[in-house]
């Protein structure tokens, strides 16, 4: 049997995903802001490929759901930072609390 | 015909609504209208009275409002009160409807002046037909808006409005009076027939709290309806009125409806002494009251108002002594002669057009028909023998003495003393003398005007003749006839009362003539003596002020005090509802402040707090 | 003869004329305000039909109309459908309303002659709002009732926002709150009953109520008559919940203030006495005390702050929340005097509030003011006019002989029997009532003339109509008041039962 | 917990994703924090080996390591961004970031809470052994659905990727 | 699984999805292959076509059974089927909008791309209604999310625009990210991503712990999921991209986006938490211990939507804030959490779609014509154009609830449902007083329309300012106002439909 506990995948996954979950609400330049949305599915995917192993029914299923979620996750990005590009263009800036134009 | 006698208010309503109607192209030939249909009523109360004089009560009723369970009535009934009111109502009427022929003469509110007239006169009828009192009441209020209609016949007169104003106002609180009294005994009595209410006060069904609660309720409304202190100063201010009303209405019928009610409901009266003690003190204070402001007044309708107001304190006492025939018998012989006395004013006035007697005087030649009549009147009303006034003030004296109030019957003698003197001050400075003042083409009324006045001296010197001590009191006994709890129809008095009052108004007459006929005594002589008992009556002992300053003052500042809770408080809550909500949004759309984290941190913070909260509470964890 | 037709049609009548309306060129002012006036007609003669129908001894339960309508599912085990039915009838307290509400349209349609624009949308808001009243008084259930009572917001909103004074804005959207707050109360209210009895029929309300074992706890019970009391409170108004109704008084234009005044302050009035009364009799008496020291505060509040208006219609909404006092005085009574009382003061100040803010429109429209001072001596120029002001002044202050006089008369006398020393305190209001209304009306017709009020039209041909009908009527009640009486007995009956006299 | 090498291999993958992702929330240039960055995404690569689920780590290792960091450093590069993540925030950012340091806090609390001595019976699992070809069947047979849905997602998204980013050769298309 | 097996299956039961994902690739290719110049519009009715023929399918399976494939990967039961219709009712209005609207800014490049990026959120969508297996059901999410994040910012050339998608974008990821995080919790207490098998694992939960944990994840789950909802505190992106989106796209996202948030919402919830015992088998469940948590997130929502919503200028914004008021409202429904709550829900988004689509179409009217947003451009709409105003009326109505609309009848049957059982006096009293406040900023509107005076016709627009409205648009005008107002006259057209083709409590989880 592992030596390691689940609870410490589980710890770390929890670590990452707030340390994420942080930078994304805390960095000012949207593409570090992506990346740690990046960060906390992650994460998640920590989450999902732990339990594969050490859940109630080991199954292969979390890895699946973990395959799905990074496929997800990388069109999210590329779609965000396509955004980003279009943002890019009209605005000449990536600092994310410089697109307060709509407000209140 | 008893059983026809609704007829007679419905000749003048009909009057009142064919005058509405086509009134404007009638014009003057209005009066006709009037006068015909009031002559109408006359003459059916004639009938009517005498057939009452042989046959018993006629009283009839239907439903008129069905409550539930109970069965709210209206009719009418002919007993011998009703009956004598029906006459006098419908006579004096008649003479005032004649007589303002001649006196509106030219007004253009003619036909306007004729239909009010026919409203108040079936208003009155109605009133003195009613066989229970909720009728009564109605009726009672429908009188006090003919009589505010005329009153303010002069709408454009700051002064007329503000005089009919007061009167409705004025007459409406003794009206509540009356309305909370009459709801009082129906929850007593379970009804508001007269009949019934007094069978249930002499089976005692009524506790005798109750009697003198409502009685003393209804008495206020008698007292607000015919002028009684402390809500007499509407009936001097109504004088406003154009003086056929007067006479008709704040002299021999309206006025009188308190004496009226009070006599009509004499056995729950008569059922509480307290009650009746109040209803004898106020009226003889009034009486003195009023006569004393009488004393100084200079204008001949204001003289004659307080005088009103003074004899109506007589009824009153009359009647709180348990002297029912002297009440009544008065409010019969003050009918013929204070009309009279009126329509003489009346004459007077239409003659000089001033109603300052200052500005009069020497009247006596120019006015060889108004001023006879006018000193029967005024005889009459000091109470000189012979005349009627003296038989009816002398049952009231004796009534006042034998009721065992020593006091009320000094008030009373004393007030006839200032009676006498002040009716002759007012017929000397009117018609003896020098004329004062502009007089132009002073002549005297047309015959329209003079033979009602006739027809009224006629009464006011035979009318006391039908209750006297020397010939019988037939009067009396026929309106107690077949109800003792009336009292008896003339009571023995000793003499000397009458010698009293007979010296008593003489002297009044006396020092009237030595004054302001002789002249031989300084008209400063009085207020000279006392100057500021002068002033004071010259402002009679400043009630309205009085009311003025508290009464009216306490509603306006109530009301302006309410203005503030409703301005500041209920907007200011709602204000404050409205504030609160709307900051609310403020924050809502400050806290939207463009940034995309912190819509991000408001949403974790959200679950975080959630989480937290969730944790602390315990979860499921065991 | 079936008749379950007649309610329908009577209350839907007025859309006929919508659709008309809708289809007429705007411009045509004159046509426009005809049919407007023609569309009001066939609810009237249907509303003095049925009354006919009644007055010929016949049963008013000819007219009951029930249908399936919507059906709400699935919400507990026990009661898995919750219907709410298409129900309409007239008991003889309604059949008042409904003719009352006819009329009342009919001669404000007359009035809305004095509309300056638009007169197509007004026509046609006025017709919606007509169709809401006449359901109000005749839906059967709480839903439906609630559907036409809402249904009268939007239009009168409207009427008020875009037709109205100076200040219509604002006094459109304090109605719009008021209203929907109170509504919004009610509706709590409604769905609460319909949760836990699965119907909304007043009559089986009133049945399942009266129950012992009827699943609602007597605390419920009282909760949900509290917050009636504020669902029509704000409607009748109450005291504190009056500010709206001065503002639409004074904002609205004449005709919509009419109906307003005659008729939608009224549902209050109805609502209370149909559901407070009817479903929760027992919480009433209960209540009864504080009713009636609310209805005495209305109704003394409203008298002196009546008197120290300067502007003629803030009179006249003073007035009326004075006189909607005495429906609470006679309801708090809970007595057949009383509630009869009350019921007459509803049809009465109907009629007379109509008649008098009818005057205020004709005075306006000739004098561009409706302020006291600036009217003063306006008999000279306008007798007629002023003349019936002072008739339905007269009115108001409970002369005798007119149905003011009757309704407070037993408002009162009701009262007096049960709570004597609050009653004799409310007859202050009385005084009150003849001293704030003869200043107004004094001030405005009699006195000195501040100006020339030459050249100013009396009273004149249709204008007659709204003012001869409304005073006839006001008369008719006062001096034979048993035309309203005698239908109501029914009703009174029915409600007595419940209070258990 | 025994002291064995799957141990110490734990301890050292998780110590550096962690530090990668503090030097992510520290490093001042952008460029630096995404190779920091790498390093995480990496260190969690092993994680999932230790895990055994092999094929997740190739994934993560292309996916994450490979495309996305790359993608994302050639976005920092076209936008030429300030190079410090300066600390200029507002006051109000000030706030936010200690409220939402709270928030965080207090919310790992909560989770933690719930997962620390996680009370799962370890079962022994085979999924070392064929790791790829069972994650292969698992989704060509029970997860075909949202199998082919994620095609469809994708397409979508390189469609819009590309509309979004592409530069407009704005005279040619006005057209 | 052999290719037999394979052909087992019945496929039938996906045949709306079918067609959607048939015409996406044809329309994919059309576009590609379609000269420059030609307009794109044909694209857009063949996708309105589409939509139709699968609403028609749909329509078709009402009635029947539970079908699922692929353990429940997909699932067709009356839930599925209700909720389809109505996304795909939405899709349709909304395409209609689509092609009305004047492409500008970037757009009319793309308008190919728009239509069939559309019909791939809508696909999204309406995966999310129809299945049982959490990974689908995530899936789904994203793909109605990423094309949606494409079309806010689709208008690449207008600042608005891209910022919307951007904030669209970080705040989307982030939830998504909570929700999945959520999720993981649930698979790793259950090792499944089956619901039913989820649901019944956690009946037999024993450990308190564990339970606690699943109280957490619950709790992530329904804020992750309440961003599509918009629900508080998770709403705060609405109001930026709803002003920043393409109008059809803001419609798209308010009410399809909004009533597949609420499938998916009720899907997992009901059927995960329902379940999931607090304290060994038999125990009242999670869900309904965490009402309160819920009633609270419903009446903030409720209070922020309609409170803020006072303060806007904007049109759009508006009635972003009234759309998370409506969400408000329609948490209230799932919090009563009885049976009734599936035909309330349901109703209520019905009535939604129409009155909020309707208005949607009146404001891409208004704003195309005066090239904003504000809501001061309503002023003297009805002197302008009657009917539309008049239209607008009764949708404004109907979203204020009033009497005679759906919106009243939704209320009424959320209310019913909020005193039935156990009764929630104080959530529905937010909900009505929410209501009353609501009144002020949708009469705010009207005002504008019926009383104020139109702007002085400036350079000389006459005749001009008139509408002229598109086919599009009026279609789109005269189904919201029939709907709102015979949905609101006789509501048991849709209720007895649903009463008796679809028995959701029984498919629900079985």
């Amino acid at each position: 049997m592992s030596s390691v506990p689940a609870s410490a995948f589980l710890a770390l996954a929890l670590i990452l995903f707030c340390i994420g979950l942080y930078g994304a609400l805390t960095k000012r330049n949207t593409v570090i802001v992506l990346i740690s949305i990046e960060l906390m599915l992650n994460a998640v995917n920590i989450n999902l490929v732990t339990f594969s192993k050490y859940g109630m029914a080991p199954s292969i299923t979390g890895q699946v759901f973990a395959l799905f979620a990074m496929a997800v996750a990388a069109a999210e990005a590329a779609v965000g930072l396509a955004i980003l590009m279009s943002l890019y263009r009209n605005k000449k800036t990536v600092n994310i609390d410089e697109m307060d134009q709509m407000k209140h | 015909m008893m059983e026809n006698a609704w007829l007679i208010p419905l000749f003048p309503l009909l009057s009142f609504l064919i005058l509405l109607l086509i009134g404007k192209r009638l014009r003057e030939a209005s009066a006709y209208v009037g006068i015909l249909l009031t002559l109408a009523s006359l003459v059916f109360s004639i009938l009517v009275l005498f057939e009452r004089f042989t046959e018993p009560t006629y009283i009839t009723k239907f439903d008129w409002l069905t409550i539930g369970d109970l069965h709210l009535t209206a009719g009418f009934e002919v007993n011998q009160l009703n009956a004598l009111m029906l006459f006098i109502v419908s006579l004096v009427s008649f003479l005032v409807h004649t007589y303002s022929k001649g006196y509106m003469h030219g007004d253009e509110r003619f036909p306007v002046f004729y239909a009010y007239l026919g409203l108040f006169t079936f208003a009155m009828l109605g009133l003195v037909i009613s066989p229970n009192l909720l009728q009564t009441y109605i009726f009672w209020e429908l009188v006090g808006v003919g009589s505010f209609l005329l009153i303010g016949f002069y709408f454009y007169k700051e002064e007329a409005k503000a005089a009919a104003k007061k009167a409705f106002i004025m007459t409406r609180i003794g009206d509540v009076g009356l309305f909370i009294g009459m709801i009082l005994i129906f929850w007593q009595t379970k009804s508001f027939e007269y009949s019934e209410i007094f069978r249930a006060v002499e089976a005692g069904a009524v506790s005798q709290t109750m009697i003198t609660l409502t009685a003393i309720l209804i008495f206020i409304g008698a007292v607000g309806k015919s002028g009684q202190f402390p809500l007499h100063t509407w009936l001097p201010d109504a004088m406003e009125g154009p003086t056929p009303v007067s006479a008709l209405i704040h002299a021999a019928t309206m006025v009188a409806a308190g004496v009226y009610l009070v006599a009509a409901l004499f056995p729950l009266f008569q059922a509480s002494q307290t009650a009746l003690l109040t209803v004898a003190t106020i009226g003889a204070f009034t009486a003195i009251f009023a006569a004393s402001i009488g004393l100084v007044q200079t204008d001949i309708k204001r003289v004659l108002a307080y005088s009103t107001v003074s004899q109506l304190g007589y009824m009153m006492l009359a009647l709180g002594s348990a002297g029912y025939v002297a009440g009544v018998f008065h409010l019969m012989t003050h009918a013929f002669f204070k009309a009279l006395l009126f329509l003489a004013a009346g004459s007077v006035i239409h003659a000089v057009h001033t109603q300052n007697i200052e500005e009069m005087g020497g009247l006596w030649k120019k006015l060889k028909f108004t001023g006879p009549l006018f000193l029967i009147g005024t005889l009459a009303i000091s109470g000189v023998p012979g005349l009627s006034g003296f038989f009816s003030k002398d049952e009231i004296l004796v009534a006042a003495w034998e009721g065992g109030h020593p006091v009320l019957f000094l008030l009373a003698l004393i007030a006839a003393f200032f009676t006498a003197f002040y009716m002759f001050r007012l017929f000397f400075l009117v018609f003896t003398g020098e004329a004062r003042g502009e007089q132009k083409h002073v002549h005297e009324s047309p015959s329209l005007m003079t033979l009602p006045m006739l027809v009224l001296g006629v009464l006011a010197i035979i009318g006391g003749y039908v209750n006297t001590p020397w010939f019988g009191s037939f009067l009396g006994d026929w309106l107690v006839d077949g109800n003792e709890a009336l009292g008896h129809g003339h009571i023995e008095g000793p003499a000397w009362i009458m010698i009293a009052a007979t010296v008593v108004s003489l002297l009044g007459i006396y020092l009237a003539w030595l004054i302001y006929g002789k002249r031989s005594v300084a008209r400063d002589w009085l207020s000279g003596a006392g100057g500021t008992l002068h002033t004071i009556l010259l402002n009679k002992y400043y009630v309205d002020e009085f009311y003025q300053l508290i009464v009216v003052n306490f509603v306006k500042g109530f009301s302006y005090f309410l203005r503030f809770i409703d301005v500041f408080l209920v907007e200011g809550i709602v204000k404050g509802v409205a504030g609160f909500v709307q900051g609310l949004g403020i924050t809502g759309s400050k806290m939207q402040n463009g940034q995309v984290q912190t819509y991000g941190a408001v949403a974790f913070i959200g679950l975080a707090v959630l989480a937290v909260i969730f944790a602390l509470t315990g979860g499921y964890l065991k | 003869m079936n008749l379950s037709w007649v309610l329908t049609t009577l209350v839907f009548s007025p859309l006929l004329g919508i659709v008309v309306l809708a289809f007429m060129p705007k411009t045509q002012e004159k046509a426009i305000k005809f049919v407007g006036f023609l569309a009001t007609l066939p609810a009237l003669a249907l509303a003095l039909a049925a009354y006919a129908h009644y007055l010929a001894g016949k049963k008013l339960s000819d007219f009951t109309i029930g249908h399936e309508w919507i059906q709400f599912r699935g919400m507990s085990g026990d009661a898995p459908i919750f219907s709410v039915y298409y129900e309409l009838g007239l008991s003889g307290f309604q059949l008042l309303l409904v003719v009352l509400t006819a009329v009342v349209a009919t001669l404000a349609a007359i009035a809305a002659r004095y509309v300056k624009k638009e007169w197509k949308g007004y026509f046609m808001l006025f017709l919606l709002l007509e169709v809401g009243m006449l359901g109000v008084f005749t839906a059967e259930n709480l839903i439906l009732f609630f559907i036409f009572f809402e249904i009268t917001l939007i239009p009168t909103f409207f009427l008020i926002g875009k037709w109205g004074y100076f200040e219509k804005e604002k006094a459109a959207y304090s109605f719009l709150i008021y209203n929907g707050l109170g509504s919004a109360v009610l509706l709590i209210v409604i769905m609460i009953l319909f949760a836990k009895t699965g119907t909304t029929n007043i009559d089986l309300l009133t049945k399942i109520m009266a129950d012992p074992s009827a699943p609602l706890s007597g605390d419920l019970k009282l909760g949900l008559l509290i917050s009636l009391l504020i669902a029509f409170g704000v409607k009748l108004p109450i005291f504190p919940l009056h500010s709206w109704m001065l503002k639409v008084h004074v904002q609205a234009p004449p005709s919509v203030v009419m109906i307003h005044s005659g008729i939608l302050l009224k549902i209050g009035a109805y609502g209370l006495i149909r559901f407070g009364m009817g479903i929760f009799p027992a919480q009433f008496e209960t209540l009864a005390t504080l009713i009636a020291i609310l209805g005495v505060i209305n109704l003394l509040y409203g008298a002196f702050l009546a008197f120290i208006q300067s502007d003629f219609k803030m009179v006249l909404a003073y007035s009326s929340i004075s006189h909607m006092g005495i429906v609470l005085i006679g309801l708090a009574a809970m007595n057949e005097a009383g509630i009869q009382g009350a019921i007459f003061q509803v049809v009465s100040h109907g009629l007379i509030s109509a008649l008098l803010f009818f005057l205020v429109g004709v005075l306006y429209e000739r004098t561009d003011t409706s302020l006291i001072e600036n009217l003063g001596g306006i008999a000279k120029g306008m007798p007629i006019a002023a003349g019936f002001l002072l008739a339905g002044a007269m009115a108001s202050l409970g002369l005798p002989g007119m149905s003011g006089f009757v309704s407070e008369f037993m408002a009162f006398l009701g009262l007096f029997k049960e709570l004597p020393w609050l009653a004799a305190v409310g007859t202050i209001g009385i005084i009150m009532t003849a001293a704030y209304l003869l200043r107004a009306v004094l001030g405005m017709t009699f006195g000195k003339a501040h100006r020339e009020f030459i050249g100013f039209v009396d009273l004149k041909g249709v204008e007659f109509v709204p003012v001869v009908v409304l005073t006839a009527l006001i008369v008719l009640i006062g001096v034979y008041p048993s035309v309203l009486s005698s239908p109501l007995q029914a009703t009174l009956e029915t409600i007595m039962l419940g209070l258990g006299g | 917990m025994t002291l064995t090498g799957e141990f110490f291999a734990f301890m050292a993958l998780a110590l550096v994703a962690i530090i990668g992702g503090v030097l992510l929330l520290n490093l001042n240039k952008v460029v630096h924090m995404v190779v920091a960055l790498i390093f995480t995404f990496v260190a969690i690569a092993g994680i999932y080996i230790l895990l055994n689920a092999e094929f997740v780590a190739a994934v993560q290792v292309l996916i994450y390591s490979g495309a996305i960091t790359i993608i994302m450093l050639f976005g920092i590069m076209l936008t030429k961004p300030y190079d410090d993540e300066g600390e200029s925030a507002s006051n109000g950012s000030k706030w936010r970031r200690i409220l939402l340091f709270l928030g965080v806090v207090g919310f790992a609390f909560a989770v933690y809470v719930g997962i620390y001595n996680f009370p799962i019976d370890q079962v022994p699992s085979n999924l070392h052994e064929n790791n790829t070809l069972e994650v292969g069947k698992a989704l060509y047979s029970k997860y075909i659905i949202p199998f082919e849905f994620v095609s469809v997602l994708l397409l979508a998204s390189l469609i819009g990727a590309i509309i979004l980013a592409k530069r407009e050769d704005k005279e040619g298309d006005s057209k | 699984m052999s290719f037999d097996q394979f052909q087992s299956l019945n496929w039938s039961i996906m045949t709306p999805e079918f067609i959607i994902l048939a015409v996406i690739a044809i329309l994919v290719i059309m576009d590609l292959f379609m000269p420059k110049h030609m307009d794109r519009k044909i694209l857009g009715w063949i996708g309105i076509a589409a939509i139709l023929a699968a609403m028609v399918s749909v329509f078709g399976m009402a009635g029947g059974h539970v079908e699922s494939i692929l353990h429940d990967t997909f699932r067709l039961d009356s839930f599925a089927i209700a909720f389809k219709l109505l996304i795909l009712g939405g899709g349709a209005l909304v395409l209609f909008l689509a092609t009305s609207y004047k492409a500008t800014d970037g757009l009319e490049r793309y308008t190919g791309e728009f239509y069939y990026l559309l019909l791939s959120a809508l696909l999204g969508a309406m995966v999310m209604t129809s299945s049982g297996d959490l990974i689908t059901l995530y899936i789904g999410l994203e793909l109605l999310s990423i094309p949606s994040y494409i079309l806010a910012g689709i208008q690449k050339d207008r600042l608005n625009s891209n910022e919307s998608a951007m904030k669209y974008v970080i705040n989307g990821g982030i939830s998504s990210a909570i929700a999945l995080f959520g999720m993981s919790y649930v698979y790793g207490l259950t090792g499944s991503t089956n619901l039913l098998e989820i649901a019944g694992q956690l009946s037999m939960l024993m450990d308190g712990q564990q339970a606690y944990l699943l109280g957490l994840s619950f709790l992530m789950i329904l804020v992750g999921l309440g961003f599509k909802l918009a629900a508080a505190p998770f709403h705060m992106w609405a109001p930026d991209v709803y002003q920043g989106a393409p109008t059809p796209v803001t419609a798209f996202l308010s009410v399809v986006s909004k009533t597949a948030g609420f499938v998916i919402v009720v899907r997992i919830l009901l059927t995960v938490f329902g379940s999931a015992a607090t304290n060994g088998p038999g125990s009242i469940p999670i869900l309904l211990d965490m009402q309160n948590y819920l009633a609270v997130i419903a009446a903030a929502t409720m209070i922020i939507g309609n409170v803020v919503a006072l303060r806007q200028s904007d049109i759009k914004r508006m009635f972003a804030y009234s759309s998370i008021a409506h969400a408000g409202y329609l948490l209230v429904a799932v919090t009563t959490l009885t049976s009734n709550m599936f035909y309330s829900i349901w109703f209520y988004l019905l009535a939604y779609l129409f009155m909020n689509m309707g208005a949607f179409a009146v404001i891409q009217v208004v704003s195309e014509k005066t090239g904003s947003t504000k809501i001061a451009d309503f002023a003297g709409l009805y002197r302008r154009s009657p009917w539309l105003a008049v239209t607008m009326g009764i949708l404004l109505i109907s979203l204020a609830g009033f009497p005679g609309t759906a919106g009243f009848i939704g209320k009424l049957n959320i209310f019913v449902g909020a005193f039935a059982g156990q009764p929630h006096y104080v959530l529905a009293s937010v909900m009505i007083a929410t209501t009353v406040v609501s009144y002020f900023y949708y009469f705010g509107v009207m005002t504008q329309i019926f009383f104020r005076p139109a702007p002085a016709a400036s350079e000389g627009e006459g005749e001009g300012s008139k509408f002229n409205l598109p086919f599009g648009i009026v279609v789109v005008l005269i189904v919201a106002v029939v709907g709102s107002v015979l949905f609101g006259i006789m509501p048991n057209i849709a209720l007895d439909f649903m009463h008796n083709n679809l028995d959701i409590v029984q498919d629900f989880f079985s």
